[in-house]
């Protein structure tokens, strides 16, 4: 099983490209700058030509895009806590979520046409030009990031900006962030800079925590990591993701045992009669 | 700040935030409405700098300060008074700064008397003109030119009420005559200020602010612990301080605080001003604005009227830089009047049209309400959205002979002869309006070389990218082919009245393109200017009196050094200091801290290492450091004045304030505000609540209009005074801008804020049932706009003297335009002005709300009409 | 991209170390050519139209079309960060809702109408003319005035300084007196 | 407190009522696949024995019923999709971890089987090939009712995801029950024996799968099952089985009890089927079930995330697993 899990991972995908294979880039998150501007929806929108998602005002703090999805590759979460507190210990949660780039990531094992890769710098990424619709990665996401792009057909999501990433330039979320809330670079580098900034802000900032970094975890770390205030859960993410095909041998044993039964059942109706 | 320091500018730039040790944005939603320049507050916060908002809401600039204070819409200047009390009782002050650089140690003459004696009143009050004369405040034994910096702000509304109808006479070499440098003598400023804002206790201040006494001594301590020879702090506020009838007099507080607190002209310290608008400064610098020409010189007045010598006499000082008025303004004479101007003809002064009172924007509108005002352009603004009471403007471009508007796409200005409230409800009808409208498509800046002046008086260049499409044009394009148009459909008719005003001009730039498009960079060489052979000019030095320089702007004079657009500089900023003195460039001089001769010791050695910035060099003999310095380059420390001296050479070694005539920070201005030399808490014009503070309820300077559709809400006072019981607040959001001509007609932002909202607090909407996505209606007697409900803690009831208060706020976004529309907040708000710079009081009025949308069609028109005349806001005309 | 041949059949691929298929075997054509649409952009550097931070921009042109803007890293001020606003000036500037022609309303008239640029710009220089002339104040209280009372201008915040300096002096020399922008709203 | 309260904080299962995971964004053709892909397959491998028994009463309407299912299928897959022009592209690569990528291609030859079989007989031509399909159709038949249990196990849905041991068996026993009364239907009931068998046991295996995935995915998710849009589906399907399985006792002489039987039991499976699909539908939009799962798993680990793989005894850290 493990080597099952090895071969899905992010490394061993990376290295299909061979000597094209580069470093594995990601995001860092840090919510404790994020002053929730929401620059990084817009220059996600421009530079990836998305439409808009719906004039509708949701009542949700000062969020009016409610989650990811297909045309939505950034999104920004508001979290208000003051009820209950006392004068002065309100807080004003922002977070800009974004697609994670698991390492082992469940869109892209799941996805049937191959429209979904690993990408030479370790991203994960929708090929548009391939993608039929089938919407199986929607549901084999376990951060619910993954939506229909309506007018298209197909599935986006965040792609860490693939093709400004050949370029040489950093993703548009990143360099449009006024306070360097959302950073870039190579993911190892980043998830030591998590570290580094926990420790800094503990003390600092209530329930100060680190989401992704955990190369152990269900989805053998994510190449997004994040700096949070309080639980996953509360910016609207799952407090433990797991890769659904982490347990797809499993289920393919289980298809099997139902399989069996069935031609058991089948014999045992036939033979007797 | 033009009053306190010299110039109208923002103090400091902002890369220079990061250097701070102490951040209070006061007045400002600076995370909002300034994000990218907010990362240098973020960068301060994450070098260990103590970040503070005091702000009525919890906004998301309070969301990552260290202090977060809510405090009363409207109680700004007790909030600040109540810290220079603090930092006066507990003597926390820099002394050594405040002796030598501000005018702490000047005494004031022995007429003066200050609020503290007269009830919230200052002396020189003259009841029947409402205004103040300014003699009583003056420098014992001289007086001081008000003349200083930021002239829009000054003056005017007292000459127009032809109070101050003589200017006083002026100092003489820089000097002022009495002084004590012990700061003991009762009639010292430093005392004056003492005895002023002893009223100010943190008890008052809580009282008057709604917020806890713990809280302002936080802040009080943070500034003080963070002032001084090793740390500075600094400050940033944007309209939230300006949009009062107080506006001027708050910052006037905060001047006063960095004063005292030794944080002007040093790196991290001064007041940064956060302005809301691409050129904003530059507007004011090159003014589109009635009362002043380019580079802050005045106007000229028809009481005035006289020749050049006379206008120069009254407008300039003898010291200080006002000295040169005589080469700014004959060199303007000459850019615009060009070889027509000539000495013997006073070059062509008289030319320029005369000013009879305030001609200010607001004015216009109420001309045009009284059918005075027939023709009038509006130029990338959405007067139907964006002004106070725009219910009035509407109704008054109903009298209009015609109108030009010129903007992207159909504003609700251009449209509202068809599409607005008045029309909905009757008010209005399309067919009896007789008002001509030419909707003119405009350039955007992608489409169009030219400046910017930004927040921190810096000059950046836009190239244009692509050629505006169809009919869109420039507004360079349009003034100047209007402008030649206008002269070749006049020609020799000499009966036309001051033919020569327009025939004289200097009108020839040259054009390029298939579209005939001006240069703008012609243009920016005349506003730079030339000398006698026409070779660009490097500096405002340069200028001359005597009419062989020709300059459109002498704070500008020196952009186009050397024969090179020097706004168009862009020299990476990995290649240069934090300064980035090569990144276009700043006015005055490219000098971007100003005053920082301030930042070394009265000896000329920095203050301390930390915060070392401009400094003398005694080996060159001349100021050295990471800026150009805002000083003469070898005047030394010790220089001091001879007798009779002039100009700048008036101006001590160390006298950093070089614009005022002696060369000081003004703590206490004896000339150049209409409403006191000191700042004074007055109430907002409609106010629940009485004044904790005076007797004198509001500023009694402030500019009101009763008028038929201008009416107030009652004061608690009055009858009725409870139908208004809540504070109304207005603001911006980031993703909208302004009006919302510009954002709400972009997909990408309009579904970031979809609809108009207002923000309430879970007890308020407990109180009137308000649920939270619902719909509430906002009513103030002007009249009532329906908006979603947002219940967030974010807003607080606030508690004063035992009386609950609440606050409503509306963002001001919206209108009938666009992709996403929804009733305009700015409808609701009275036109009433601070007398100094006639800005309207957005950010505390009164109002009331109820659950549920507002009545439709004629329905609206009574239920309005109900609501006057329940509250007896009937002004007939 | 290089130019290794490739078997057309992605699965074919595979084969090529890429078992699972997750990787460089299904890479599309279209995918391997995707780059950066601004590479062979032409740059164009400017300024944000919106506040008054000033932060740098660079406009992406091609085919004498914006594609693109974004910050400029170079900027001191900015350092190429942009707030949303600043993020979608490109949308701005090709906002669906904007005007490319005159309009013309007559007066009482109930609809807009089309009216060429050149007619325009005569009739407005027709109307200021009148409206000078009738308005005209030559003195008060005995003094000399010399302006125009009846025209009024609001403008200018979103301007460029070369843009207010023609107003200025255009309105000036005009005798309209009654300017004023932004700043003082 | 919830927004529906008025207020606008965050409610305690996350975010303003959103789930961490989304539901399937797939129309009822998904699940209609589901039902007529496993009817299908079945049938195929319930006629295999018929034919070999030369029970031609019973094997022919399967056959075509298969043939049947296999078109509604087709139809469904490919039209659910975004770009049904697209649906070759799941041909392009051949990928393991993704079921809905081997299942095309388990469907491919599957339904090229099943109606190569039908047509064949029908038409009398190329019976020999025919029959061949008919074997390889019963070959692949058992997969057919099968893997779309993995497919849907395999996903981030809670339901599904927590029910991948008992899904796969309850998909087959929905199937038999679905072929049986197919059989039951539209065969004499003298010769429907085998169908009838098949479907009761079938109709009973489902019962009890259901009851061991209502214990499999545990008390939380459970309750999914129970909620409005599926409340309804889960019961009619036992009242369906249940009555079905005891008309089916007497249907072994009656036509007309054969005929309801058969008419039950089919209702019957498709209802179950539509049962776990809603639950799993339900189970990804409300955010309680996500939440409160992931949240109680961690909290049992103390705080610890579900590991890819466990610590091993060998020093090896945790989470080594190539990053």
């Amino acid at each position: 099983m493990s080597t099952f899990i090895d071969l899905t991972g992010a490394a061993a995908q990376s290295a299909t490209y061979g000597a094209d294979e580069q470093q594995r880039m990601g995001f860092f998150t840090d919510t404790t700058l994020c002053i929730g501007c929401k620059a990084c929806e817009v220059a996600c929108k421009e530079w990836n030509e998305l439409p808009e998602d719906g004039y509708e005002f949701t009542g949700w703090s000062y969020d009016n895009t409610r989650e990811l999805n297909g045309n939505t590759w950034r999104h920004v979460t508001f979290v208000e806590q003051f009820s209950g507190r006392s004068a002065g210990t309100g807080r004003w949660l922002m977070e800009s979520d974004v697609c994670k780039h698991c390492t082992h990531a469940g869109c892209l094992d799941v996805c049937p046409t191959g429209a979904i890769m690993r990408s030479e710098f370790g991203t994960v990424v929708i090929q548009q030009d391939v993608c039929n619709g089938c919407g199986y990665c929607i549901v084999g996401c376990p951060f619910g990031v993954i939506g229909l792009k309506e007018a298209e057909g197909t599935t986006g999501k965040c792609t860490l900006c693939y093709d400004r990433l050949k370029a040489g330039e950093e993703p548009a979320c990143a360099k449009a962030c006024p306070t360097d809330s959302i950073q870039f670079g190579a993911v190892d580098e980043l998830r030591e800079r998590a570290e580094k900034r926990l420790e800094a802000v503990q003390g600092r900032f209530d329930g100060a925590q680190l989401y992704g970094t955990d190369t152990g975890d269900g989805v053998g770390g994510t190449g997004s990591m994040f700096l949070l205030l309080d639980k996953p859960e509360v910016y609207g993410l799952p407090p433990d993701p797991i890769v659904p095909t982490k347990d797809l041998p499993q289920m393919w044993r289980a298809a099997g045992v139902g399989a069996a039964l069935l031609v058991a059942a089948c014999v045992a109706a036939a033979v007797r009669a | 700040m033009g009053t306190s320091f010299g110039r109208g500018g923002a103090t400091t730039f902002q890369q220079d935030l990061q250097n701070a040790d102490c951040l209070l944005i006061m007045g400002s939603n600076m995370a909002e409405n300034h994000p990218v320049g907010f990362q240098w507050v973020m960068e301060a916060r994450e070098r260990g700098a103590t970040i503070i908002h005091v702000d009525p809401r919890f906004t998301r600039t309070s969301a990552v300060a260290d202090i977060h204070v809510p405090i009363r819409p409207g109680s700004d200047i007790a909030f600040l008074g109540g810290i220079i009390n603090y930092v006066l009782q507990n003597e926390r002050d820099f002394r050594e700064y405040v002796v030598n650089y501000t005018n702490a140690s000047v005494l004031i003459g022995e007429e003066y008397e200050d609020t503290e004696n007269l009830e919230g009143l200052f002396s020189g009050w003259v009841k029947d003109r409402n205004g103040y004369t300014f003699n009583s405040w003056q420098y014992d034994g001289t007086n001081v030119h008000g003349a200083s910096g930021q002239r829009e702000s000054q003056e005017s509304l007292a000459k127009y009420q032809g109070l101050n109808p003589q200017e006083m006479s002026k100092l003489e070499a820089g000097m002022p005559p009495k002084i004590d440098r012990t700061l003991k003598h009762p009639r010292c400023v430093y005392q004056i200020l003492k005895r002023h804002f002893a009223r100010y206790t943190p008890d008052m201040v809580a009282r008057t602010c709604g917020i806890s006494e713990e809280d302002f001594t936080k802040v009080a301590e943070a500034l003080c612990e963070n002032s001084g020879r090793e740390r500075t702090s600094a400050m940033c506020y944007a309209v939230a301080w300006t949009h009062h009838t107080t506006g001027v007099q708050i910052i006037r507080s905060a001047a006063i605080l960095q004063l005292l607190l030794g944080n002007i002209g040093r790196p991290g310290g001064g007041i940064q001003a956060l302005r809301g608008h691409s050129s904003i400064q530059g507007s004011t610098d090159i003014p589109t604005l009635f009362n002043l020409l380019p580079g802050y010189l005045n106007m000229p007045q028809a009481q005035k009227f006289g020749p050049l010598a006379k206008y120069i006499e009254d407008e300039g000082g003898k010291t200080g830089y006002w000295g040169n008025m005589d080469t700014y303004i004959t060199s303007l004479l000459k850019a615009w009047y060009g070889d027509h101007a000539t000495a013997d003809n006073d070059f062509c002064f008289a030319l320029l049209p005369r000013l009879t009172g305030d001609h200010s924007a607001y004015r216009s509108i109420l001309g045009m309400q009284d059918g005075a005002v027939k023709g009038y352009f509006a130029v990338g603004e959405n007067l139907a959205v964006g002004s106070a009471n725009s219910s009035l403007h509407r109704k008054a471009m109903a009298n209009l002979d015609w109108l030009v508007v010129r903007d992207f796409s159909e504003t609700e200005t251009a449209s509202f002869w068809y599409d607005s409230p008045e029309i909905e409800s009757g008010d209005l009808k399309t067919e009896a309006i007789g008002t001509e409208v030419f909707f003119m498509p405009a350039a955007s800046h992608t489409e169009k070389n030219g400046s910017y002046t930004n927040t921190q008086r810096l000059l950046q260049w836009h190239h244009k990218a692509v050629d505006p499409q169809g009919d869109a044009r420039s507004e360079l394009w349009f003034y100047y082919h209007l402008g030649k148009r206008i002269r070749e459909k006049l020609g020799d008719d000499t009966t036309e009245p001051y033919a020569d005003a327009i025939k004289f001009l200097t009108w020839d730039y040259h054009t390029e393109g298939p579209l005939d498009e001006p240069s703008a960079d012609d243009v920016l060489r005349e506003i730079s200017g030339w000398d006698a052979e026409g070779k660009a000019l490097n500096g405002y030095d340069k200028l001359k009196a005597d009419g062989s320089t020709r300059c459109g702007c002498w704070i500008y004079c020196g952009v186009y050094k050397d024969e090179q657009n020097q706004a168009a500089n862009r020299k990476p900023r990995a290649e240069q200091n934090w300064v980035a003195a090569e990144w276009g460039w700043a006015w005055p001089a490219n000098r971007h801290l100003l005053y920082n001769r301030a930042s070394a010791d009265p000896d000329g050695k920095p203050w301390s290492e930390r915060k070392k910035y401009v400094w003398w060099d005694e080996e060159k003999s001349q100021w050295a450091g990471y800026d150009t310095p805002d000083f003469e380059k070898t005047k030394r420390p010790d220089y001091v004045p001879p007798d009779g001296a002039r100009r700048e050479a008036a101006i001590a070694g160390t006298h950093p304030f070089i614009m005022q005539d002696d060369g000081l920070g003004w703590l206490f201005v004896p000339n150049g505000i209409v409403d006191g030399p000191l700042p004074t808490h007055y109430e907002p014009s409609e106010s629940p609540i009485g004044n904790p503070v005076y007797p004198q309820q509001s500023n009694p300077g402030a500019q009101r209009f009763p008028r038929e559709w201008n009416p107030s809400n009652p004061s608690p006072s009055e009858s009725h005074g409870d139908d208004f019981p809540f504070i109304l607040t207005t603001y911006r959001l980031t993703e909208h801008h302004t009006s919302g001509a510009m954002t709400r007609t972009v997909p990408q932002l309009s579904e970031l804020q979809p609809e108009m909202f207002c923000e309430v607090s879970p007890e308020l909407a407990k109180l009137r049932g308000l649920e939270h996505g619902r719909w509430a209606t906002i009513v103030t007697t002007r009249t009532a706009i329906e908006a979603r409900v947002m219940v967030t803690g974010r807003l607080r009831p606030l508690q004063l003297n035992g009386k609950t208060l609440h606050t409503v706020g509306v963002p001001y976004h919206w209108g009938r335009k666009g992709l996403v529309t929804g009733d305009s907040a700015n409808d609701l708000l009275p036109i009433v002005l601070d007398p100094n710079v006639h800005i309207q009081e957005d950010k505390a009025s009164t109002c009331n709300i109820l659950p549920g949308r507002r009545p439709r069609g004629r329905a609206f028109h009574e239920f309005m009409e109900k609501v006057r005349s329940d509250a007896g806001a009937e002004v007939t005309p | 991209m290089k130019a290794k041949p490739r078997f057309p059949w992605p699965a074919l691929r595979q084969l090529d170390g890429d078992p699972l298929g997750t990787g460089a075997a299904v890479q599309s054509h279209k995918t391997q050519a995707w780059t950066a649409r601004t590479t062979d952009a032409k740059v164009v550097k400017s300024v944000c139209p919106f506040c008054a931070v000033g932060c740098g921009q660079k406009i992406f042109v091609k085919d004498e079309r914006i594609i693109q803007i974004e910050g400029d890293e170079e900027s001191p001020i900015s350092r190429g960060r942009l707030c949303p606003k600043g993020a979608a000036t490109r949308a701005l500037t090709q906002s669906p809702l904007r005007e490319y022609r005159v309009k013309y309303r007559r007066p009482y008239g109930t609809a807009w109408e089309e009216l060429p640029l050149d007619r325009a710009m005569d009739m407005i220089a027709d109307r200021v003319i009148k409206t000078r002339r009738e308005t005209w104040v030559a003195d008060h209280e005995g003094k000399p005035v010399n302006h125009v009372a009846g025209i009024a201008s609001l403008g200018g915040a979103t301007l460029d300084n070369e843009e207010n300096y023609l107003m200025k002096k255009l309105y000036c020399a005009l005798g309209i007196v009654q300017v004023e922008n932004q700043a003082r709203l | 407190m919830s927004t529906s309260a008025g207020s606008i904080e965050a409610d305690r299962y996350g975010y303003y009522g959103r789930s961490p995971v989304k539901p399937p964004d797939w129309s009822d053709k998904i699940p209609t696949y589901i039902f007529t892909g496993g009817f299908a397959g079945a049938s195929s491998l319930l006629a295999f024995p018929a034919r070999l028994r030369g029970n031609d009463a019973l094997a022919r309407p399967l056959l075509y019923g298969a043939a049947a299912g296999a078109m509604v299928s087709t139809y469904c897959l490919i039209m659910d999709l975004g770009r049904p022009e697209r649906f070759m592209n799941m041909l392009r690569v051949f990928k393991p971890t993704s079921p809905m990528n081997m299942g095309v291609y388990i469907f491919s030859v599957y339904s090229s089987a099943a109606m190569l079989a039908a047509a064949a007989d029908a038409t009398g031509v190329a019976r020999p090939v025919g029959r061949a399909c008919e074997g390889v159709a019963a070959l692949v038949g058992p997969a057919m009712a099968t893997y779309t249990g993995v497919l849907i196990a395999d996903t981030a849905v809670p339901t599904w995801n927590e029910g991948r041991v008992t899904i796969p068996s309850l998909f087959a026993a929905t199937s038999a029950a679905a072929a049986g009364a197919w059989g039951m239907l539209f065969a004499p009931p003298q010769r429907a024996d085998a169908a009838r068998r098949f479907a009761v046991f079938g109709a009973v295996g489902a019962l009890i799968a259901s009851k061991r995935l209502h214990a499999e995915v545990g008390p939380i998710l459970k309750e999914s099952f129970k909620a409005k849009e599926a409340v309804k589906l889960g019961r009619s399907a036992t009242v369906l089985a249940f009555s079905g399985t005891a008309c089916a006792l007497l249907a072994k002489k009656s036509r007309f009890f054969g005929v309801v039987a058969g008419a039950l039991l089919f209702t019957g499976a498709l209802a179950e089927k539509f049962s776990v699909y809603r639950a799993g539908y339900i189970s990804a939009k409300d955010p309680k079930y996500a939440v409160t799962l992931q949240r109680q798993r961690i909290d049992a680990r103390g705080g610890e995330p579900t590991r890819l793989r466990e610590p091993s005894h060998d020093g090896r850290p945790a989470g080594s697993v190539s990053a």
